[in-house]
């Protein structure tokens, strides 16, 4: 637990960053509700970019990503909020068909 | 210093938007038709026509025959071959004449596939403009996986690959099955996508580099100087993140099972799109990043490297492929026995990579050969599934029923359909004297020339592996057609009043000809495909 | 005539032709042969009388040119022989196979014996089967509601069969090599099968033929081997010489060997295949295939007295015996015989007496130059075996056919008894003379059947009233067949045909016990004996047929003799048994049947014979033609044959003694005998039961293992599909991704309740996956470098 | 007029190919019209065929005198992988080509009796056929897979649509058996092909195995000017080249490479193609999808599996086995005959076990054919044996002509049963029996075809036999001692059917009213077999004089490969093992 007590550095980046990845796996795998499951697509999300800003950060390691990090980290912020508009339609398409937004009701196609 | 950079970053940028006409074409017709669109021109044109005549246009831009020319002598055409490969936008993109290869396939796919749906009912003239643009901009992103050099342009070709995929699925409205499979497709997609993408910061972060040669680079000097075993452990943990979103693409196993269902759910056309287009720009990509990896300035640095990449990708190909094989063996529904044939044939597919990462360094031009050989399955593959996936949309219009068994007695109520459809399901197996045949051909070409040329073993079990699954195939797909040709007409079967018109019946037949007659001439086309790869390793 | 002995083959070939023609015009014409095919007889019968006249021919332009008697085997001298090349089935890598020809004294005699015996039986068949022009009723042949079976007649179809015997026989007799033999085996094996099942539509008959061929088979099987012993070690099949090319006689018995038999360098070589190949291997320089040749002649020696070799020349005799055993009738494949009485009786008369079934003898006798001791005294073994069996069970017999056919059993047991025992030309005296009085009793017996339309003795009795030249003429034949003649008359033996065969083998067997006399005793009491019995069931038949009084009045009221067609050829059969081997002829300038068959006895066979592995001698014919065996054994003869016909006549002309006390007091061995020795039940059992319970295991293995394994593939891909659809999926990874899913809610948070939907196992899949590819991909490099 | 000759070889694939294509523009109602139309193309490639047969005109007469290909046709195909459109003929194509035509046209004669869907069955048979003729004439492996894989759909058809009542099940488990054995087969290509090396073979190699080239101008460059170009050549030269394989495998070690578990690629390619092949002949155990296929196929598909592809599989063996992998040919040949041999024993016991007539007769094809393995096999041209290629050679001509005379006699025996199944529909062999008395002259010609199956004398299926067994004495007395005791199960099993079918006093089974005597139809299918049965029976030289030359060539030619290359293989081998022994020793 000596990191606590280390100034704010890469570890910390990383380590929230997994910690916002599993907390969006789990929130994808246990959420029925479709919202739910994209909110959780998006802390995975947030999760790498958050690694990307750590390894980018010239103030973290002498070599690091650079710019190139940076760039990542917001198109791919971009790219999750188109994402998450064409889920978010896909969800209101499913719920104006099923009059629901519970994936465990998303069942018919099987075998 | 500014103005040097600006200066240069302007020539570069022009340079480099000549490698990128055929994307642009693309680009230009989606705005042309959301234009045409907000003018309300598509009530009087369908914007397919638009989107095919953009299409054409690419094509052309595209050039891919020059400077091939496939009228020379073979000798000739290892010259022409060596399309320098050039890198667009600072290293963003590459262009090369693999990238045109696959991409000339695509359009040409994307052409017949528009074709197709000028004559299928499922998205008729109100959807047309959706529907084009959704395709042409998926196509761009397609694209984009082919050419990329960068793993932000991995991440983002995947993502412009893939949500205009899923809006695709859940484009008929009031379609129960379309919508929960678009929902799960997006979900799983997004989800692999997000796996993805966090393996990609962990390598990135790793090789401090997002630039494909310089982080192969990169691992060259770290493994010379020796891998501790945590950087290897963030290794293999990234490099089977990544894999995970190639292989949602690639709907490999284990990360196949939005596949089955998004099939069934969606049309036949987009189906058609998802088996071929999307397989096609995911297994390029695969070769891309896997050998974007593997290459390296000496080529003995990476070994390990790439015989752990190809162990990986074979290991799960016929994993795959025989999953597929087998899997398929009980469906009941078209569109899913498709389905899971297409997952068996992406294991094909993949197979073709291993030798190539075996070979190089050992035989630099039968890696490129490898190459060709993928190209060459991919050429005949987008045909037969083209072909098939049409069948299926036909039959949906016409006796609205996409179950198997509803197929018995085809050969009495439409002759031509059951013996194209017949055709194409032999030649998905590979059996000659069809067109299947050629591509698995080439492939298992590649492969027992890896083998023989490296002798490792995991390339001789491929091969084995690879043709025990032709036999496994045959049952599923001579089960089709022998319901279609020796089945009688079941009393509870879909009537099917009108049979396919003539139209729709010319387009099986312009299909099948193909597949049918490519056995007699396909020497052009293979010379074209090994010109275009022979640069790829040098 | 000696200027037309280079015509002799072609003489020969067209006698065997002629016959074949025949067969040909009545195969594809017998609608064109009068009604109901009536000239199919008289075609075949000019036909085959057309080859007799030239085999008489043949016979007289050899005897001219090769006097009978001028061949002085004391001195060495190489009997006659006139080889030839007929045309080439095949060549391979130089040689040739094909149809050749082997011409000496003996085949001129089987070649006079089989055309006369035959022309005899179709004069006679052309009455006995006219019933067969009209459609016949087949008592027999029941149907299934009980009704005798109507059929159309098959008089040309008979003589059809008939023909195409003769052209078998007779091209067996001229064959030149081991291959055509072969073919004419079969042949003549096939006719058997179509004769026996003559009369198609009983069960029993069709059961008998197949009987008779499949046996018949088993005896070709080991003559195969014996050919294959042959062709792969000396690389030819021919009998003799021809063009250069070496034939096996003169391989195995060369004139550089003065005609001793050695074992031929291919054989030596043949079976030192593996020294060869050491030497080849283990040289210490490569060697050329020339050197290797020449260091391989250089150790031939060597090899040859370590007897490498021997033991290939012995399966090679053995297997051409086997061969023998199976046509012949021999124990223990004389089985099918008995039952081959299911033919009509010309048929029985011809093939199953006098002609096919002393093929096996013929071949022994033409093979006898490359059978080593040790394979003949197999051959006597099986010879003198054969002939207290058949004895034995016709004492017993009460089927008249039955009788005939276990007496033919018993004489062709005589013969390979003598060519065992060393005797050549005894052995093959007795197959002409048997061939004569067989015959001859086998149309009586026919001529009987025909008048009291029975086998069954028990049923006849006082025919001689009745028929009194079939009578006569039976009786004339056996007495031939038991062998009366008076030991000396004026220096010569005077008595019937089979007395002098029977002699010449006594005489033999004697000198080889002497020889040899553990063997030999058991040998010279077996054949007396047999001499004995055979004198008894003959006499025991004559007298039930033919004297006494009439058992069955209704038959016997029926009774008549037979039309002139068939008796003509009785008394010309009943003359050939007196006389034919009279040596009284030599006085007339006519080859004697003994100095012709004489004439052609093999180069070699003038001296003793030692076995190398097994310690026997066979001595040379002429021992036994000293004073001090001729004699005794004259006498021996006669005495046997003497009380044979006193016991019979004791039982059943006399009736001192009665039959049926006998049997009863003996019965354990009677009901033995009367049930064949079991042969029937034991073989049924064992190898027709074994061979159809292996057939069996192999259908079932087809179809319950490899076919189940087949399908059961299909069905393991079909139900791994499932498996990986149903199971896997849903049960197994959804299982595990449900527990951890589970898992993870305990662990996270117990405010939600949570229910597992598939889309999100889809998306738990995932990671699921990565982790568990990742855990394996660790375990591997772990176990690959730890 | 030599054009003429190639054009006169391409078109006998191409005629029915033809053929069929115009079948399907003529109406399908006529169904007379078809099937004549159909038994004039057979015709048409028969007549050709029977040209070539004759001696005389010089330029398209088969040179009986030559042991090497004739009339070969050779054009540039798919260059990219130097694969060849390559036909010729030879002396051991050729009887099978000749078969392949006679069998076929009276196959067609026998398809008068399928009468549902006429024009597709039509279609079918005549791609069948352009299959098997292709299978024949190619020279070039790439063309050979294809053809042998071209005859599998039509086949499956045939089965499945027009075949008795388990129809698709054995028509789906001939073609999982086949495509099962032509995959490994494909293995077994690839391999080959990508060790081949045209640089190891010298100009004379090169002239005798048709190897060419073309340069940009379409025209066939010379051997010597071809060898030049290969020798600056940096890639090895892959070739499909039969010919070339052949001589690469015979005068070069490009096979040699050790693969898994220390075997060369010959000895792998060896295998596969051997696996292969044996499913198509059938052995044992590979064999069951036979009896399915035949009991269930129509009569005259029957005459066409049995009599004709049956024979690729012996054809394959010696044509790509032997001389292109001889090393491995050499070391396994013990495996190969036993297999023979033991698929010999097993089929004639399985055959008398059926009570299924056309079953019985479909597994002493399984038992006819292991002669034909048997004599492929027999590698007696051994050091032990001073290199004597006699035996050799009778057992390779025996099985070639067992393979023309089963052909024969087995089409004839499945028309036979056919003849019989159309009048009675069922095949049960205890439900028969007085056959002799209700049909005399289809009887006799069933019992003389039933004869020449049993190997009599006389009739085809002697020679062959005899020479098979004969020939394997020099190799294994044992194989060879099993071998000749299979003469007396298969006299077992045919005695017994025929006593059961057509001896005996009545007939009892179902629909005896409809035994009526053969027709005037099914008497032209029936009487050139029995002729052919006879005549090749007593005059088997005629199909000799066209194998001689050729099988001699190849035996003399693999026979000095023993000698010159086999044996000091096996003496460095030897010395080895000497070595080691004599190290173990302290």
């Amino acid at each position: 637990m000596s990191f606590l007590y280390e100034p704010i550095g890469l570890s910390h980046y990383l380590a929230v960053g997994a910690f916002l990845f599993v907390c969006g796996i789990v929130c994808m795998a246990t959420k029925r509700n479709a919202l739910g499951i994209l909110i959780g697509i998006e802390l995975v999300l947030n999760g790498a970019i958050l690694n990307f800003i750590g390894f980018a950060s010239p103030y973290f390691r002498d070599e690091n990503l650079g710019l190139d990090g940076h760039l990542i980290a917001l198109f791919v912020i971009v790219l999750a909020a188109a994402e998450a508009a064409v889920a978010l339609a896909i969800a209101l398409n499913f719920y104006n068909n099923h009059a629901t937004i519970d994936v465990d009701r998303a069942s018919e196609l099987k075998g | 210093m500014l103005f040097t950079l600006v200066n240069h970053l302007t020539t570069d940028t022009l340079a480099s938007l000549v490698g990128l006409g055929a994307e642009l074409v693309l680009c230009a017709t989606i705005v042309l038709i959301l234009l045409a669109r907000m003018f309300q021109l598509t009530q009087r044109i369908d914007s397919t026509w638009l989107a095919m005549i953009g299409t054409l246009l690419a094509l052309m831009v595209l050039s891919p025959l020059t400077p091939w020319d496939v009228t020379r002598s073979p000798v000739e055409m290892v010259s022409i071959g060596e399309l320098p490969q050039v890198e667009l936008f600072t290293g963003m993109l590459v262009h090369d004449g693999f990238g045109v290869m696959v991409k000339t396939l695509l359009l040409v796919f994307l052409l017949l596939l528009f074709s197709l749906i000028k004559l299928t009912k499922a998205h008729g003239k109100a959807d047309s403009p959706d529907f084009t643009t959704l395709l042409l901009g998926a196509t761009i992103g397609m694209f984009l996986m082919i050419s990329t050099n960068h793993v932000l342009i991995v991440f983002l070709a995947i993502e412009m690959a893939s949500v205009p995929s899923y809006a695709m699925v859940a484009i008929r409205r009031g379609d129960r099955k379309g919508s929960e499979a678009a929902l799960k497709y997006a979900v799983y997609g997004a989800g692999a996508a997000g796996v993805m993408l966090y393996g990609i910061s962990l390598l990135c972060g790793l090789l401090n580099s997002a630039h494909l040669p310089t982080m192969a680079m990169r691992l060259s000097e770290l493994t010379s100087a020796g891998l501790s075993g945590s950087q290897t452990v963030l290794l293999v943990m990234a490099a089977l993140m990544i894999l995970a979103g190639l292989a949602f693409k690639l709907s490999a196993v284990p990360f196949h099972q939005w596949c089955p269902d998004v099939f069934e759910g969606a049309t036949a056309e987009v189906g058609a799109f998802l088996s071929v287009a999307s397989k096609a720009a995911a297994v390029a990509l695969l070769v891309r990043v896997a050998l974007g990896l593997g290459d390296s300035v000496d080529p003995s640095l990476l070994a390990t490297v790439r015989s752990f990449l190809a162990m990986l990708i074979g290991v799960v190909a016929m994993v795959t492929c025989t999953f597929g094989n087998l899997a398929a063996f009980a469906q009941t529904n078209m569109k899913r026995l498709l389905a899971y044939s297409t997952i068996a044939h992406a294991g094909y597919l993949m197979m073709a990579v291993p030798p190539m990462l075996a070979l190089v360094g050992v035989d630099n031009a039968a890696a490129s050969q490898c190459a060709g050989y993928l190209g060459l399955y991919l050429a005949v593959y987008l045909l037969m599934n083209l072909g098939a996936f049409a069948v299926v949309a036909f039959l949906r219009d016409t006796m609205g029923s996409e179950e198997i068994r509803d197929y018995a007695g085809m050969i009495h109520r439409s002759p031509s359909v059951a013996i194209c459809l017949s055709i194409l399901l032999v030649s998905l197996i590979g059996l000659p004297p069809l067109a299947g045949f050629v591509g698995k051909f080439a492939v298992f070409g590649g492969i027992a020339q890896g083998y023989l040329a490296t002798g490792d073993t995991l390339l001789a079990v491929m091969l084995l592996v690879g043709c025990l699954n032709t036999a496994v195939s045959l049952f599923y797909y001579l089960r089709v057609v022998k319901v279609m040709t020796m089945d009688p007409i079941d009393d509870e079967a879909a009537p099917m009043l009108v049979g396919p018109g003539i139209l729709q019946r010319s387009y099986l037949w312009c299909v099948t000809l193909p597949v049918l007659l490519l056995i007699i001439g396909w020497n052009w086309l293979n010379v074209w495909i090994q010109a275009a790869t022979s640069g790829l390793f040098s | 005539m000696q200027t037309l002995l280079p015509y002799l083959p072609s003489l020969l070939a067209i006698a065997v032709l002629l016959p074949l023609g025949s067969f040909c015009a009545i195969l594809l014409g017998a609608q064109w042969l009068g009604a109901k095919g009536k000239f199919a007889g008289t075609l075949a019968t000019t036909a085959v009388l057309a080859s007799t006249v030239l085999s008489f021919f043949s016979a007289g332009i050899w005897f001219t040119a090769h006097p009978a008697g001028a061949v002085d085997h004391a001195a060495h001298e190489v009997p006659p022989v006139i080889t030839g090349h007929g045309y080439t089935l095949a060549t391979l890598a130089g040689t040739n196979v094909g149809i050749n020809y082997y011409i000496d004294a003996l085949t001129i005699v089987m070649f006079c014996l089989v055309t006369f015996i035959a022309t005899c039986i179709h004069f006679y068949s052309t009455s006995y089967m006219h019933d067969e022009l009209d459609d016949v009723v087949d008592q027999e042949a029941l149907l299934e509601d009980g009704e005798s079976l109507h059929r159309p007649g098959r008089y040309a179809r008979f003589f059809q069969s008939l023909s195409l015997f003769c052209f078998s026989m007779l091209g067996l007799v001229l064959s030149g090599n081991y291959l055509m033999t072969f073919v004419f085996w079969e042949l003549v094996g096939l006719c058997s099968w179509f004769l026996i099942g003559f009369y198609v539509e009983r069960t029993t008959a069709s059961t008998a033929a197949n009987k008779a061929f499949i046996v018949n088979r088993i005896g070709d099987f080991g003559m195969l081997v014996g050919m294959m012993a042959l062709w792969g070690s000396l690389g030819t099949l021919n009998f003799g010489d021809i063009d250069q090319q070496q034939g096996i006689f003169s391989q195995v018995r060369g004139e550089e060997n003065h005609y001793a038999l050695k074992v031929p360098d291919g054989m030596v070589r043949l079976a030192a295949g593996r020294q060869i190949e050491a030497l080849a291997l283990h040289a210490t320089e490569p060697l050329t295939t020339e050197q290797l040749a020449a260091k391989v002649n250089a150790e031939m020696p060597v090899w040859r007295e370590a007897n490498l070799g021997y033991g290939l020349l012995i399966i090679a005799g053995l297997g051409i015996f086997c061969g023998c055993v199976g046509k012949s009738a021999q124990f223990p494949l004389h089985v099918w015989l008995p039952d081959a009485m299911e033919g009509p009786t010309p048929v029985s008369a011809l093939v199953h007496s006098a002609t096919m079934v002393a093929a096996g003898v013929f071949l022994v006798a033409r093979s006898y130059p490359i059978f080593l001791p040790e394979v003949l005294l197999v051959v006597a073994c099986a010879g003198c075996i054969t002939l207290l069996i058949g004895a034995s069970i016709a004492l017993v017999a009460t089927d008249i056919k039955r009788v005939l056919a276990y007496s033919t059993i018993s004489q062709l047991g005589y013969m390979m008894l003598a060519l065992g025992c060393g005797g050549w030309a005894a052995g093959v005296m007795h197959l002409v003379t048997h061939a004569c009085f067989k015959s001859l009793l086998f149309l009586g017996s026919g001529s009987v059947i025909h008048a009291v339309q029975t086998n069954e003795m028990p049923q006849m009795g006082g025919l001689w009233r009745k028929m009194p030249w079939t009578a006569g003429t039976m009786l004339v034949g056996c007495l031939a067949i038991a062998g009366i003649g008076i030991p000396s008359v004026f220096g010569l033996p005077i008595g019937l045909a089979g007395y002098y065969s029977k002699d010449l083998i006594l005489e033999q067997v004697y000198a080889f016990r002497s020889e040899n006399p553990l063997w030999g005793s058991f040998f010279f009491a077996a054949a007396a004996g047999g001499a004995c019995l055979t004198a008894f069931y003959m006499f025991r038949m004559w007298f039930l047929t033919f004297w006494g009084e009439p058992r069955a009045a209704k038959r016997f009221d029926r009774a008549h003799e037979s039309p002139r067609v068939m008796v003509v050829p009785l008394v010309l059969l009943a003359i050939l048994a007196v006389c034919v081997a009279w040596p009284a002829f030599s006085w007339f300038g006519l080859p004697t049947l003994s100095r012709s068959i004489e004439q052609a006895r093999p180069a070699g066979i003038w001296a003793d014979m030692h076995g190398a592995l097994w310690h026997i001698t066979l001595p040379e014919e002429s021992k036994g033609h000293t004073a001090a065996v001729t004699s005794p054994v004259g006498l021996i003869e006669l005495g046997a044959a003497l009380a044979g016909i006193a016991l019979a006549a004791l039982f059943y002309a006399w009736k001192v003694l009665d039959p049926e006390d006998v049997s009863r007091s003996f019965h354990p061995l009677y009901h033995t005998l009367y049930r064949k020795w079991y042969f029937d039940e034991i073989y049924q059992a064992v190898f027709v039961r074994g061979t159809m319970a292996l057939a069996h295991c192999a259908s079932l293995l087809d179809r319950l293992l490899i076919d189940r394994l087949v399908d059961g593939l299909a069905r393991l891909g079909v139900g791994l599909a499932r498996l990986s659809d149903l199971w896997l999926d849903r049960q197994g990874i959804d299982g595990l991704v449900n527990w951890f899913a589970e898992q993870t809610y305990r662990l996270g948070s117990a405010l939600r309740t949570l229910q597992t939907g598939s889309l999100r196992q889809y998306v738990m899949l995932i990671v699921a996956s990565t982790v568990a590819m990742f855990l394996l991909i660790s375990f591997w490099t772990l176990a690959l470098t730890g | 007029m030599d054009n003429l000759a190639l054009y006169i070889v391409t078109s006998l694939i191409f005629m029915p190919v033809v053929g069929a294509i115009v079948l399907l523009f003529l109406p399908a109602e006529n169904k007379s019209l078809l099937r004549w139309f159909t038994l004039a193309i057979t015709l048409l490639v028969l007549l050709p065929l029977l040209g070539i047969a004759m001696p005389g005109a010089d330029w398209l007469s088969f040179q009986v005198g030559d042991g090497g290909v004739q009339h070969v046709v050779q054009l540039s195909w798919i260059p990219s992988f130097d694969i060849q459109f390559f036909l010729g003929i030879d002396g051991i194509s050729f009887p099978l080509l000749m078969l392949t035509a006679v069998i076929s046209l009276l196959a067609m004669g026998a398809s008068w009796t399928i009468d549902q869907y006429v024009k597709s069955y039509c279609v079918l048979y005549l791609l069948l056929l352009a299959g098997m003729i292709g299978v024949f004439l190619s020279l070039d492996f790439f063309l050979f897979y294809v053809f042998w894989e071209v005859m599998l759909l039509p086949m499956y058809f045939l089965i499945g649509v027009w075949g008795g009542p388990r129809r698709q099940y054995a028509a789906i488990k001939f073609f999982l058996y086949t495509l099962v054995g032509s995959v490994l087969m494909l293995i077994a290509l690839l391999m080959l092909y990508f060790n081949s090396d045209l640089r190891k073979l010298s100009p004379q190699q090169l002239t005798a195995s048709y190897v060419a080239a073309w340069d940009n101008g379409g025209n066939l460059l010379s051997a010597e000017k071809y060898k030049q170009q290969l020798e600056v050549s940096e890639h090895a030269v892959h070739t499909f080249n039969i010919l070339a394989l052949q001589q690469l495998g015979q005068n070069s070690d490009a096979f040699d490479q050790r693969l898994l578990y220390g075997k060369s690629v010959q000895w792998w390619a060896f295998v596969l193609l051997f696996v292969g092949f044996a499913i198509k002949v059938p052995s044992v155990p590979l064999h069951t999808w036979l009896p399915d296929a035949h009991v269930e196929a129509p009569t005259p598909i029957s005459m066409i599996l049995a009599g004709l592809l049956l024979k690729m599989g012996g054809y394959g063996i010696i044509r790509i086995c032997y001389p292109i992998c001889p090393d491995a040919g050499y070391d396994l040949a013990w495996l190969v005959c036993s297999i023979g041999v033991i698929s010999m024993v097993y089929g004639a016991l399985a055959a008398l076990a059926q009570s299924d007539f056309k079953r019985m007769v479909a597994y002493s094809s399984v038992s006819h054919m292991g002669y034909v393995v048997l004599g492929l096999g027999v590698w007696s041209a051994t050091a032990g044996n001073l290199f004597d290629p006699t035996a050799w050679n009778m057992g390779v001509k025996g099985a070639l002509f067992q393979m023309i005379g089963h052909g024969i006699s087995s089409a004839g025996m499945f028309f036979m049963v056919g003849v019989v199944y159309d009048r009675v529909h069922h095949r049960d062999l205890n439900q028969f029996g007085g056959l002799y008395g209700k049909m005399p002259v289809y009887t006799a010609m069933a019992m003389l075809l039933f004869f020449a199956g049993l190997g009599l004398p006389g009739l085809c299926g002697f020679i062959g036999e005899v020479f098979v067994v004969l020939s394997a004495w020099n190799f294994s007395p044992t194989l060879a001692a099993i071998a000749a005791a299979v003469v007396i199960l298969t006299a077992g099993y045919i005695l017994w059917a025929i006593q059961r079918v057509y001896l005996g006093p009545q007939y009892h089974g179902p629909h005896e009213e409809a035994l009526t005597e053969i027709n005037r139809r099914e008497m032209a299918v029936a009487i050139p077999l029995c002729v052919l049965a006879i005549v090749l029976g007593v005059f088997p030289a005629i199909v000799f004089r066209y194998m001689d030359k050729t099988v001699d060539r190849q035996v003399t030619d693999l026979t000095r490969w023993t000698e010159e290359v086999k044996l000091p293989r096996l003496r460095a081998a030897e010395a080895e093992a000497d070595q080691e022994v004599a190290a173990n020793e302290p």
